[in-house]
C-alpha cells in the first residue's frame, strides 16, 4: 500500500475512494493521510467516517459528493466545521444527488462529454451547482432533462472481495459505483482482502467487476474496509461508527485519534494487530456460500 | 397474543408513527426502504397488510430479507438472501427512474405546506448554520417513486413556512402544472407525525391533516407547526396500534426498542 | 409458452428477442409463428436465424437491428429476398451500429427521451436513418455526440439459464444486452432451461439479471434456444446455421422446413422430441464449475 | 519445428496474411478481435510475438482462453475460463469508446483508398443489390480502436474507387481535419491482402503500398484494385510464413483449415 499510495496519489488529485458503505477502503484513506498528501479533491457519493478522517487530517481542500453524514449515526464533524466554521479552514463543495454523481462517473466511464437525467427538477441545486444544467431532446417531444458533466478522477481507489495478481478483481454484495468510478479513472488502485489465483477468477467471469486492463497496482490489505465491511469476510463494525461520532466532534479527540491509529502505526498490519484478534472474532459472519454454476467446458 | 394489559397498551408516538405508517402499504407491490423507522414500517407491512412487499433499497437491493434489523441502508444482512442486487446506476436508472418503485419513504429536516423538503442546509447554503447529509437519492425518490411517504416528528423547526433550501421538490400549489411535469410522482402523499396524518389536497396540493393520534388536539398540533394546517373537513382518530402491531414491533423487528423509543 | 405468447404478444406489436448469439430464444419465435401474429416489427441487435424464420413466415412488417447476418456462416435469405427483392412483399428497416441499438434499450429501460454517443461521425448511417441526430454538448467544451432516441418494445422475450417461478432469473455467460431490454420492455416473457426454487435464487443475489418485478410471464423450455446456445447446458448448434443457409435460400424448402419443424409441431417439447436424444447429448459440454463465493449469514 | 520440406513451404495465401498481420501485434497488450482471420491472427501473435495479448470480444469478453477455434464472436468456449464477461453496454461504452483498445480488426464488403469502409449495401440503398450485414459494431471499433488492422482479399470489387455506401469513416484526406476529430483511433492503420501490405501515407491519408507478397508484382496488385495505388518509394518484399508460423496455423490453430484454405 505504501508503494501504491506513493507512486500513484500525488498532491493536487482528484481521488476516489468509492464503495457504498460496503467495500470502503479505509486501509489507503490511511496511508494517504500518513504520507501527508495535501490539496486533494476527494469524491465519494457518501464521504463517510474515512473521508471525515482524511479531512480531519488536513489532506483535502475540497469533497465532491451527494450525501455527507455518518450513515445510521449521523454527523460527520470534521467535516461539518470546515464547512460550517472555516475550521481550520474553508472547505470547497461540489454537491449532487445520488444519481447525479453515478452518471458523473458513467459518463467519465463511457468517455462521453455530458450525462442525461431526469433530477433537478424544480430543486435549488442547481443554483449552487452550475455544473448541472438543463437540456432539451433534440426529438419531437422536446422533454426537458438535466446533465452533468463527466467526472475522471486522477486515481480511483477500489476495495474488492479477490483479485489475481494483474488486478482482475472480483466483488459480490452491494456493487456501488466502484466499476464506473474506476473506468472513469487514469489510475486505479485495487485493495483486496485476498490475492487469488489467476484460475480462480477465470472460473467464474461473470463475477469478475474490474479487469486488469485499467489497474495499476494491487495490494493485499485484509480488513482493509474496517470499519465498513467486506460481505462473507466481516461485518460493519457499528460501534466504531457510533464512537466515531464522540472522536471526531472535538478536534483534539479526533488528533488524538489520528496520532494513535494512523500516525503511530506503520502500516495497516499494525492496525489490524492493535485491532486484536478479539474484534476480529466478533465481526465475522457465519457462511453462507452462494452455490455453483456450471460454465460448461467447451473444447 | 393474547396479553392486552393496559401497559402494553401504553404505546409510544413512534410505535404510533409506524402502524400509522405501515397501514398505508395495503396491497402495495413494493417499496424503496430508508433506515429507521421506515424500515420498521415496512416490516411490519410485509407481516399485515401487505405480505407480498418487496423491500428495495438504494444501495442496490430488491427483494431484500434481512434476518436481523439492517443499521444501515448498506447493511450485509440486505444483501445475503436478497432477491437481486444491481449496480447503483442500474436501481436509479432502471427502477427509480423508469417508474418501477411504488412508494417511497422521506424523512426532513423542514418540510413545507406543499411538501417541499430541506434536508440541504440551515441558513444560508453558503455558510450554513447546520450543514445538513443533503440529496442523496432523496431527490430522484422525491419524483420517480409513484406514492411517497414522509415520516418524521413535527415542531416549529421542521414544519416551516419558508425553507431555507429546497432539495426535492413537492407539489407546486397549482394542480395544473403538477399534472403537466410527467413525473411519476409529484412530491410527497402522505405524512405520518407523532401528531396525527396528513394528506395533500387535490385541488390545492396543500397539506391537510386528516387524523389526529388518539389524545392529540389541534391545538397542539398548530403550536407544532410553521403555519395554519389545513384541516379535513371529516378530521378523524387514528385508530391506535393493535396489540398485533405492537407484538411485532417490540417482539420481532425493534426488540431493543432503538428506533421505537 | 402457448399461454404466454397468445396473451402478451399481439398484432402489431414491436417485439424484442433479444441474446448476443448466447440463450436466443427460438422456442418463442417458433410460438408466435405457429400462433399467425401478423405486422410485428422485430427488434434485435443481430436478427440471426430465428429472426430469418419468423420473417420467411410472414409475421413481420419492419426490422430494427444493427448487423443482419447468419453469423459465421453468411446471409439470412428471407430477409434478404424482402429486402432486395420486395420477395414475397417489402420489409421496412431501420438501422443501427451495435452500441447504437444497445443505448436505444439503455435509455428505454433508463425513461430517458434520449441518449448521447460517440458514433456515427463522417458515416452514411444517419443520412438513411433520421432518428440519428447529433447534437452539442452544452458545456464549455461543445464537443459533438450523437443521439438516438430510447426504444421501448412491447415485449420483450428474454431466455434465461433459470428463473424462480415469480420470474427472478439468473444468467451466466455472455450478457448481451437482455437486462436493457427487458427493463426497456412494456411487458416481459422470462423462458428457461430450468424453473428452479426461489432460494436457489436468493443464495446468489448477484447473479440475478431480471428481477420478477419487471416479468410477466416465466415458461420452462429446456432447448428452447436451439440452435443457438445456453452456456453450461447446450453448445450452440453449428450445423444447424450452417444448414439454414441452404434451408433458407428457396422460399419452398424454407415453406416446408416451417411446416416440419413448426406448423406441424404442436409445441417446442414436440421439437425437442423430433430433434431426437442423439442431437441433444452431441451438444452437451462436459462440466466447468464456476466455484462459491460466501455471502456470509448476518443475523 | 525441423521439418522444412518445400511441400510445408508452399503456404496459401491466407496462411501468407495470417503470418503478416500477426507480426503487426508486437508488444500490442490487448485486441478486439473478430472471427475467422483475425481470430487466427491473435493467436498466432500471442504465440509468437505478443505472449500477453489479451483477446477481446465484442460479445463482452475480456481476456478470453478458448479451448477451440471459436466460430463465432459468440461462441461459448470464449467464455469458459475467461477474465471477465460484461454487458454489451459496457464493454462498448467503458472499454471501446473509452480508449481502452489498442488494436480491432475490421473486414469490408468495400474500402476505398482512404480506408473508408463499406459494409451496409451493394447498390442503391433503399433498393439494393445485395443487402450486406451493415455496422454491428464496425463504426465503433473503426474509430474507437487506437490501431485498425483490415485484412481481407483485394479486388475490382472489394478495393473501389467510390463506395455504395459510407458505414464507417477512414481518413478524410486532409491530415488537418483527422487531427482535429479528437477520436482515439482515425480509421484503418494497416490493410494486408492476399497480395501484399499497405500502410497509409501521414501526409495525405492514403492508402500506400509497403511489401508485395513474394512472387506477387506490382501489375498484378494494380489490376485487382479500383484505383491507382501510391507506392512506397521502398516497396519491399513481405517476409514469407516461418516454418513456426506455419506449423502453428496448421497444427494447433486451424488443424481443419476452415479459414487458411
Amino acid at each position: 500500500m505504501q508503494d501504491a499510495v506513493r507512486e500513484l496519489v500525488r498532491d493536487g488529485d482528484t481521488v476516489s475512494i468509492e464503495g457504498f458503505t460496503h467495500l470502503i477502503s479505509f486501509a489507503a484513506g490511511h496511508e494517504i493521510i500518513r504520507q501527508g498528501r495535501r490539496d486533494l479533491t476527494l469524491a465519494r457519493m457518501t464521504p463517510d467516517v474515512v473521508y471525515d478522517q482524511m479531512v480531519g487530517a488536513g489532506v483535502a481542500k475540497k469533497l465532491i459528493f451527494s450525501w455527507v453524514g455518518n450513515p445510521g449515526v449521523g454527523s460527520l464533524h470534521a467535516i461539518r466545521r470546515r464547512i460550517e466554521d472555516e475550521d481550520p479552514g474553508p472547505l470547497e463543495i461540489e454537491e449532487y444527488s445520488h444519481f447525479g454523481m453515478v452518471c458523473r462517473y458513467v459518463a467519465g466511464a463511457s468517455n462521453l462529454p455530458f450525462f442525461p437525467i431526469r433530477s433537478y427538477f424544480e430543486s435549488d441545486i442547481p443554483k449552487v451547482n452550475l455544473k448541472i444544467v438543463p437540456m432539451r431532446s433534440p426529438y419531437e417531444d422536446g422533454t426537458e432533462v438535466y446533465v452533468v458533466p463527466p467526472l475522471r478522477p486522477d486515481v480511483a481507489i477500489v476495495h474488492a472481495q479477490r483479485a489475481d495478481a494483474n488486478g482482475d478483481a472480483q466483488i459480490w454484495g452491494l456493487l456501488g459505483c466502484q466499476k464506473e468510478a474506476a473506468f472513469a479513472a487514469d489510475r486505479v488502485i485495487v485493495v483486496v482482502e485476498e490475492v487469488v489465483d489467476e484460475s480462480v477468477i477465470r472460473r467464474d467471469p461473470n463475477r469478475t467487476v474490474i479487469p486488469s486492463v485499467i489497474v495499476d497496482a494491487v495490494v493485499e490489505e485484509p480488513f482493509g474496509c474496517h470499519p465498513s465491511f467486506a460481505q462473507g469476510y466481516y461485518d460493519r463494525d457499528n460501534a466504531f461508527y457510533v464512537a466515531w461520532d464522540d472522536i471526531a466532534r472535538d478536534p483534539e479527540t479526533l488528533d488524538a485519534w489520528l496520532k494513535e491509529w494512523v500516525y503511530d502505526l506503520g502500516s495497516h498490519r499494525d492496525y489490524v494487530e492493535k485491532m486484536g484478534a478479539d474484534r476480529w472474532g466478533s465481526l465475522r459472519p457465519e457462511p453462507a456460500p452462494s452455490g455453483e454454476v456450471d460454465y460448461g467446458r467447451y473444447a | 397474543m393474547s396479553e392486552t394489559s393496559e401497559a402494553y397498551e401504553a404505546y409510544s408516538p413512534s410505535e404510533m408513527m409506524i402502524a400509522a405508517s405501515a397501514r398505508q402499504l395495503g396491497g402495495v407491490r413494493n417499496c424503496f426502504v430508508g433506515v429507521g423507522l421506515p424500515n420498521i414500517v415496512c416490516n411490519l407491512a410485509q407481516r399485515t397488510v401487505a405480505p407480498d412487499l418487496q423491500l428495495v433499497y438504494e444501495s442496490g437491493v430488491f427483494g431484500a430479507r434481512p434476518e436481523r434489523l439492517p443499521l444501515s441502508i448498506g447493511d450485509p444482512t440486505l444483501v445475503t438472501g436478497a432477491i437481486a442486487v444491481t449496480s447503483m446506476f442500474e436501481l436509479f436508472a432502471y427502477y427509480l427512474q423508469a417508474g418501477l418503485i411504488d412508494v417511497a419513504f422521506l424523512g426532513a429536516a423542514q418540510i413545507d405546506r406543499f411538501g417541499n423538503i430541506n434536508t440541504t442546509v440551515i441558513g444560508d447554503y453558503a455558510k450554513p448554520k447546520v450543514r445538513l447529509p443533503g440529496s442523496g437519492g432523496a431527490w430522484e425518490i422525491a419524483i420517480h417513486a409513484r406514492q411517497i411517504l414522509v415520516i418524521m416528528r413535527q415542531g416549529q423547526r421542521s414544519f416551516v413556512d419558508q425553507l431555507h433550501f429546497r432539495t426535492s421538490p413537492g407539489h407546486s400549489g397549482d394542480p395544473a402544472h403538477d399534472a403537466s411535469r410527467g413525473w411519476w410522482g409529484s412530491g410527497p402523499t402522505s405524512v405520518v407525525t407523532d401528531l396525527g396524518t396528513y394528506a395533500f389536497d387535490e385541488a390545492s396540493g396543500e397539506m391537510t391533516l386528516v387524523t389526529l393520534h388518539p389524545g392529540v388536539t389541534l391545538d397542539r398540533v398548530r403550536e407544532n407547526m410553521g403555519w395554519d394546517p389545513k384541516v379535513s373537513s371529516d378530521l378523524g382518530e387514528t385508530l391506535p396500534p393493535t396489540d398485533e402491531e405492537l407484538r411485532l414491533i417490540r417482539e420481532e423487528l425493534d426488540p431493543e426498542g432503538i428506533s421505537t423509543k
